[in-house]
């Protein structure tokens, strides 16, 4: 989960590889990967599926490097990558637009690349490119929180907002999906608090939400790590009178959601397993191989995980996939 | 002087120089009536009428904050429940970065500048939460903040006393390895504190005021005794106005700054634990750039950077001014980009009224002052 | 010269009769020159303080023209407004027959007035060619012409006696006495008409001020005016032309001969009453103290070497030597300041850990220091916790200071070295020179000291405090306080001292009772040296 | 004393001395010949190697991280081509940092400080990526970010020189406020660059080393030149080492301190375009901590956070020492908290191995030397 109090974590989020033909051990690959530094759960959990997930295959060897401070570092570090020669890059970039670049290089000089979750806007940057539904977030949150409004009856309801590091373009995709959403029913966000990621951060931020909105119906929190922060401050300010979406969907908060005795009632899922695909679909771009269920020959261009909606009722499904 | 008999010419100066100089300020002169009345001076009055004036300037700055908030806000300040529960917010806000700034002012007088702050306190933080030490309850987390915090100030101190190393240098090390260690202990997730009693602190009040605004309270007082009452106080100030000197008056100047870095550390672990109840929970990543905020309170406090000078109040009220500010930009819903603009604005601002308030009153007694020729 | 009845303040008959009387036997010679700069009712305040109160100055060219008065009398301020520093209240300057106002100190410059400060000025990181050029760089397109620099450099050293200071040396490399070489440096690498010198002597010993002298006077032959201060009543003799006195910010005398007016009266005009400029008698016997201090080959590489001495409960040594012989370096070293390479220091017996200042202030010594900017002062905190710097923990309970007994104790103090202004609150930074150092030695005189370490202790200091400070230190030593005294003035060292050490280059030449010993011998001792080696030391 | 003829004493003073002192170094003993031509005790001792041993001690430690390297990946170091090729990704990755690390060099030398540099690299960065920019052209970009840096480092300096703001605080409100007024202009999106000519910058190698280098050089280039050679750095080091005495040397310490400010933005500007041109974008955040980077490094290459004193090179070897352990990391695969916690070992380590090379020196002499007694 997304405390060490509790034990592997990720091996819910892996997936055994006996299964199916894929799996045969086949030509040795070289992976070289790189993801910013885990300064908090999710990314974390990026890093760890794809060491886990790469341990699982014998004919997988990883090589990452952990990205630096910001793109200018991220980049420097591909390139050591590059030259050790790996047959297959998967990189989570600091930021889509500014490592679109080096994509191209990489493309360029063959070697194939699998981006995660922050896109390239060229699609010659990548071969493939596995994508979280950011705005897809906002929108299944507002979605979730105008139906529950609608059931008890709120008209003109007062929603607040935690978003995570506001200037990540990722935090505004979400913010986007979840003003339209709310917009098409013509609501709107009274007040939005960003903070870090970071649990206290996010006790901070709420405790500002709470003091500018003393009346809230609902409250979308970008990201379940700093929900625990959200949380405290709520449980502080002895606030119970509105009801919480979460995001990314940490073990904790489904905990929460399924125990139904916090405000928090749901969380929009933004699943760090994709690290695990990522490197399972590298492996087959390395070997050559397409995915066993598909018809075609390779392994697609771009895959987007749905985000999915985790509520009270279906949340013994997902608790073994949160990190 | 004091034994020539007065001459005309001396009788006539005697006359004259009270009509040249009126009095000075105030300040100075009550401070002088109550030496003619007393023979010493009040035991409360501090010696510097320059830091009460610059911390009277910065009483200014947040009365012209509030005073915003009521004109942008006055739904908000009708109520006045809400304005006691707005002024408790802003102080619970206050409260940790405010117990680490403390130290920090001890260290920055002494010379030195602390880096690390906001590492000690994840470190401290996430020290005290790992299963193991919750397993001692509230007083071993306890225990083991403080004791972690303290640990690391001592080393801090010992590379920069012993080590020579400058302080920058050696803090930052610090806070780079410390948060690496805290990542470490971690695993880099976010460890939930089960422990009531200390999730306690943050929810608890006394007396209708939060616990955390009594440990701010408590630390600053205590700060401010050390300071201006104690002889560590006293050798602060001396080793970072001019070491030389406070060595050859036989201080020991690097016990003292180890002595000043543990303070630090020790501040440090106090507000991890005041941190951890408030989150619930510590991360390696918790309490990022506290430094920025402990030092720019510092500053705009009055104390100098490079050592010597400085006030506890000046500093507290400087933390204070920062949480006004975030309060202020909560309460009318800005927008990150707008907020981090206005900011730098009111941080000039807030300067630049101090120093108008300075200036004016020299200037206004200087130009009171019948000119002579 | 006629002029000099309105100059002087009307306002005092008695000081204005007093000054007519010298007057009219002033040798003309002196007061051949034109009239360079005028000063009239200059008014300079500060906040609380009345610098300068009215002050009147008429200097001539090719004079040198003294300023005397006690510390605090206004003299710093003085000149700063001359050199631009400040800029007047009130009140008239005229520069060569022109009313002027400097804005700055590039003005002054422009104008032809450069000034030697008495708190040097220097950069510490740049060279020696750098600092003597610094504002006014030789420079083609922004970049500095360094050879033509360092060529016009080494031209003026060589002019002031030093051509062996390289122009390229980092100034943080030299002693004080070379620093101030490259001060007087700077004012000669200006054209200019007035050179200002505020107690440019303090820092210099014995040979270096015929230098300073001599240079002086080849200046004076080209037309140029001097303005000099001093405390040192035998060099204003020796160089100067006219003097003019200030008290408390005011002309109390002007231009008066300086060869000739009786020192009583120079005194009594500075201070408003007579001193007797001399030393306090000594005991009639010998102190027969128990020894204090033992020094037992102490030696420093490359500062001093095989330093033996002892000084005795009640007694006074003094230590005579050349700027640059070691003997600050030697106090501090018995202080535990530094580390000695050899040798042992011991306190009633007792050895002292090496190296450790704590030690030493434990076991009863007291230093004060010599450079009191840089090594002894806070200058932001108020006079009385300077005062207090070395006991405040003496008066503490339980870690608890006390203030108001830190304030009654350093009001004693400041009472009797006669601070001023008398108000121990203030910070330091706003006394002047002379007083700044009072508080250093000040700070000694407190708490229980049994040895005292002196460095300088009179350096800046005005002749009544000074009468005041030997006082003060003789009385201590009648109370069986240990005294080492280092001063480059060698009578001080020879009217104060018991006993006297003379040392150079680093060891000593000799050791004998004071009243053995005259100045020339001293001397001789110190400078020349090589042919009396083989006397018995 | 110049003309004492050598009688026997001195001649064996002259004969003694020497023995109890062995040449000690090359600059003591010149002192010491002039010493015995002129006959009087030297005025100086040993001085301004001081810079260059310091550098020599920093060329150590790039030394021993490199051997580092290579005892860790003697794979990769044993292929000439990747050795070469990794030498220019280090240079490369320290390019950007070491342009604003000259113009901070700058700022701390003149006895400020310049929290900013960050906030103006992003803010000139997005400013010269916005739709209606790059609708000029490179040129109209570059122009566009050299103004902006500017422009912001004369408002940082005048706040700074004529409103009387500590730098601290100063420059850390524009930090604020400029990335406030990032975010703003950028709409908090990251602005591709579309100009091939600035892209290029990052892409281009000339003679097989990155234009990027080249930039590096040239700017390092001019600055030392600035520094060393015009009156314009022998002022910045007066107004740092000794405000005062410049001010009574007739400098204009205000002005002078605006144009160190506004040195320090020009850096900025020139690091916006390399930044940009890296990235192929511009962003709000970017140049996140520049400040720190650029601080640090100019530290530990020997600037004093005082002022008065500090090197180009050194800085610039202070930079490339940071982006050498980053790449060391890089090949080594090392996770980011193993990473700090080294980090902040190397970051000792390294100041004290100065140091030790500073002390060995002097105690290595003096050990050497026969004892007297
Ligand atoms: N910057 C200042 N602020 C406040 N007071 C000052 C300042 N500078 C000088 N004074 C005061 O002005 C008076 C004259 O000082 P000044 O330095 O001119 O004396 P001085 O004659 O040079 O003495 P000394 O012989 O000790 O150098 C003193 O009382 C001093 O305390
Ligand atoms: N800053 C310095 N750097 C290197 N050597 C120095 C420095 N200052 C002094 N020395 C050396 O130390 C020795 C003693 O110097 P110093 O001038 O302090 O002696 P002193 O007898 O105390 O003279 P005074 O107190 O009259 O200035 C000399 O050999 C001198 O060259
Ligand atoms: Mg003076
Ligand atoms: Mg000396």
């Amino acid at each position: 989960g997304c405390t060490s109090n509790e034990e592997a974590p990720t091996a819910a989020q892996t997936k055994a590889a006996a299964t199916g033909g894929n799996s045969e051990p086949g030509k040795k690959v070289t992976i070289g990967f790189s993801a910013p530094a885990a300064d908090h759960g999710w990314i974390a959990a990026i890093t760890n599926n794809a060491k886990a997930q790469a341990a699982a295959y014998s004919d997988v060897e990883l090589k990452s490097v952990e990205a630096g401070a910001d793109a200018a570092a991220q980049r420097a570090a591909l390139s050591t990558l590059i030259s050790q020669k790996p047959d297959v890059i998967v990189l989570l970039p600091h930021d889509g637009k500014e490592l679109n670049a080096f994509g191209l290089e990489a493309m360029k000089a063959g070697i194939p690349v699998v981006n995660l979750d922050r896109a390239f806007p060229d699609a010659k940057a990548y071969r493939l490119q596995i994508k979280g539904d950011n705005y897809g977030m906002g929108v299944a949150a507002a979605t979730y929180i105008v139906e529950e409004l609608k059931k008890k009856g709120v008209s003109n309801p007062i929603i607040g907002e935690i978003p995570g590091i506001d200037s990540l373009e990722l935090t505004q995709e979400r913010s986007k999906g979840f003003a339209d959403t709310l917009a098409s029913y013509g609501f709107k966000v009274a007040n939005r608090r960003p903070a870090e990621f970071t649990a206290d951060s996010g006790q901070q931020a709420a405790t500002g939400l709470f003091q500018a909105l003393p009346k809230m119906d609902a409250l979308w929190n970008h990201d379940d790590d700093q929900g625990i922060g959200v949380l405290a401050a709520i449980n502080q300010a002895n606030r119970k009178e509105f009801l919480m979406v979460g995001g990314a969907g940490s073990k904790k908060a489904i905990e929460d959601i399924q125990a139904d005795n916090t405000v928090l009632k749901a969380t929009v899922t933004y699943s760090p397993s994709m690290a695990s695909s990522a490197i399972s679909l590298a492996r087959l771009i390395g070997q050559g191989k397409g995915m066993s269920d598909l018809v075609e020959l390779q392994v697609p261009k771009e895959i987007v995980l749905a985000s999915e909606t985790i509520t009270k009722e279906n949340a013994s499904d997902y608790l073994k996939l949160g990190f | 002087m004091s034994d020539v008999t007065p001459t005309p010419a001396v009788a006539e100066r005697g006359a004259k120089l009270p009509a040249q100089s009126p009095p000075v300020d105030p300040a100075e002169t009550a401070a002088a009536s109550e030496k003619a009345a007393t023979g010493r001076l009040s035991w409360w009055r501090g010696d510097s009428g320059e830091g009460v004036r610059r911390n009277l300037g910065l009483i200014g700055v947040l009365v012209a904050l509030i005073v915003i908030g009521i004109l942008t806000r006055p739904d908000l300040y009708g109520d006045s429940n809400w304005v006691w529960g707005n002024i408790l917010t802003i102080l619970k806000l206050a409260s940790v970065v405010g117990v680490v700034t403390v130290g920090m002012t001890f260290v920055i007088i002494g010379g030195g500048i602390d880096l690390s702050v906001g590492a000690i306190v994840a470190l401290a933080g996430v020290w005290c939460t790992t299963v193991a030490t919750q397993s001692y309850g509230a007083g071993g987390m306890i225990f083991s903040a403080f004791t972690v915090g303290l640990a690391v100030g001592l080393v801090n101190g010992l590379l920069i006393s012993y080590g020579r190393l400058v302080p920058f240098i050696a803090t930052l090390a610090m806070l780079v390895a410390a948060r690496g260690l805290a990542a470490e202990i971690s695993d880099k997730q976010t460890q939930v504190s089960d422990n009531r009693t200390i999730n306690g602190i943050a929810s608890t009040n006394l007396l209708g005021i939060p616990l955390l605004v009594y440990i701010l309270a408590a630390v600053v007082a205590a700060g401010w005794v050390l300071l201006n009452r104690t002889t560590f106080g006293r050798r602060t100030v001396a080793v970072g106005g001019n070491p030389e000197a406070a060595r050859l008056a036989g201080i020991n100047v690097k016990r003292h700054t180890v002595l000043l870095y543990a303070l630090s550390g020790l501040c440090c672990g106090i507000a991890a634990i005041m941190l951890t109840a408030q989150a619930t929970s510590a991360q390696a990543a918790m309490a990022n750039l506290y430094e920025l905020d402990a030092i720019a309170a510092a500053i705009i406090g009055g104390t100098l950077l490079s050592g010597g000078r400085g006030t506890i109040i000046g500093s507290l009220l400087g933390v204070v001014i920062f949480s006004t500010i975030t309060n202020l930009f909560a309460i009318n819903g800005l927008s990150t980009e707008a907020q981090n603009m206005v900011k730098g604005g009111i941080i000039v601002a807030a300067v630049l009224v101090q120093q108008v308030q300075f200036g004016s009153l020299t200037q206004f007694l200087s130009r009171n002052r019948p000119t002579t020729t | 010269m006629n002029a000099h009845d309105d100059d002087v303040s009307t306002s005092d008959p008695e000081e204005a009769v007093v000054t007519k009387a010298p007057l009219v036997e002033a040798p003309a010679d002196t007061v051949a020159g034109e009239v360079v700069l005028r000063l009239t009712d200059v008014v300079k305040t500060f906040p609380g303080v009345r610098a300068l109160d009215g002050v009147q100055l008429e200097v001539r060219a090719g004079e040198v023209h003294c300023l005397l008065g006690q510390n605090g009398a206004g003299k710093s301020t003085l000149i700063k407004v001359l050199s631009g520093v400040h800029r007047p209240d009130s009140g008239e300057v005229q520069w060569r027959g022109e009313p002027a106002t400097f804005a700055n100190p590039q003005a002054a410059m422009r104008a032809g007035i450069a000034t030697i400060y008495q708190e040097l000025d220097l950069v510490e990181d740049l060279s020696v060619a750098e600092n003597a050029f610094l504002g006014h760089e030789p420079r083609r397109f922004g970049f500095v012409r360094r050879g033509h620099m360092a060529r016009r450099t080494r031209q003026i050293l060589s002019r002031l006696g030093h051509p062996e200071i390289p122009p390229g040396r980092m100034v943080r490399a030299l002693p004080a006495a070379g620093k101030q070489v490259v001060s007087m440096a700077r004012a000669l690498s200006h054209e200019a008409r007035l050179i200002i010198m505020d107690e440019p002597s303090a820092v210099l010993a014995h040979d270096e001020v015929d230098n300073l002298f001599r240079i002086i006077r080849e200046l004076t032959a080209q037309g140029i005016a001097v303005i000099y201060i001093s405390h040192r009543l035998e060099e204003i003799r020796e160089i100067g032309d006219r003097v003019t006195v200030l008290k408390d910010g005011r002309t109390t005398a002007a231009n008066l001969p300086a060869r000739d007016t009786p020192t009583r009266d120079l005194v009594s005009r500075m201070t408003g009453r007579t001193i007797e400029y001399v030393f306090p008698d000594r005991p009639a016997e010998d102190p027969a103290g128990t020894e204090l201090l033992t020094v037992d080959g102490l030696t420093r590489a490359g500062e001093f070497a095989d330093v033996s001495l002892t000084v005795r409960a009640g007694e006074i040594v003094g230590i005579a030597g050349l700027v640059g012989s070691g003997r600050s370096e030697l106090l501090e070293t018995i202080y535990g300041a530094r580390r000695p390479d050899a040798g042992t220091v011991r306190m009633g017996g007792r050895a002292l850990r090496p190296g450790s200042v704590g030690a030493a202030v434990k076991a009863g010594m007291g230093m004060a220091p010599e450079e009191r900017k840089s090594q002894a002062l806070l200058l932001g905190e108020p006079i009385y916790r300077n005062v207090t710097l070395a006991t405040f923990g003496r008066y503490a309970r339980l870690g608890f200071t006390d203030a108001g007994r830190e304030r009654a104790e350093a009001d004693r103090i400041a009472d009797s070295l006669e601070l001023r202004p008398r108000d121990v609150r203030r910070p330091v930074r706003t006394l002047s020179g002379g007083n700044q150092q009072k508080v250093v030695v000040g700070r000694w005189l407190l708490g229980d000291t049994r040895l005292l370490l002196l460095d300088e202790p009179t350096r800046g200091v005005d002749v009544g405090a000074r009468a005041e400070l030997y006082q003060v230190i003789r009385s201590l030593a009648a109370q069986g306080v240990g005294v080492l005294l280092v001063s480059s003035e060698v009578p001080e060292v020879l009217g104060l001292a018991d006993r006297v050490l003379v040392m150079r280059e680093g060891r000593v030449v000799r050791t004998a009772p004071a009243d053995e010993l005259d100045e020339n011998t001293v001397l001789d001792l110190v400078m020349a040296g090589s042919l009396m080696e083989g006397a018995p030391a």
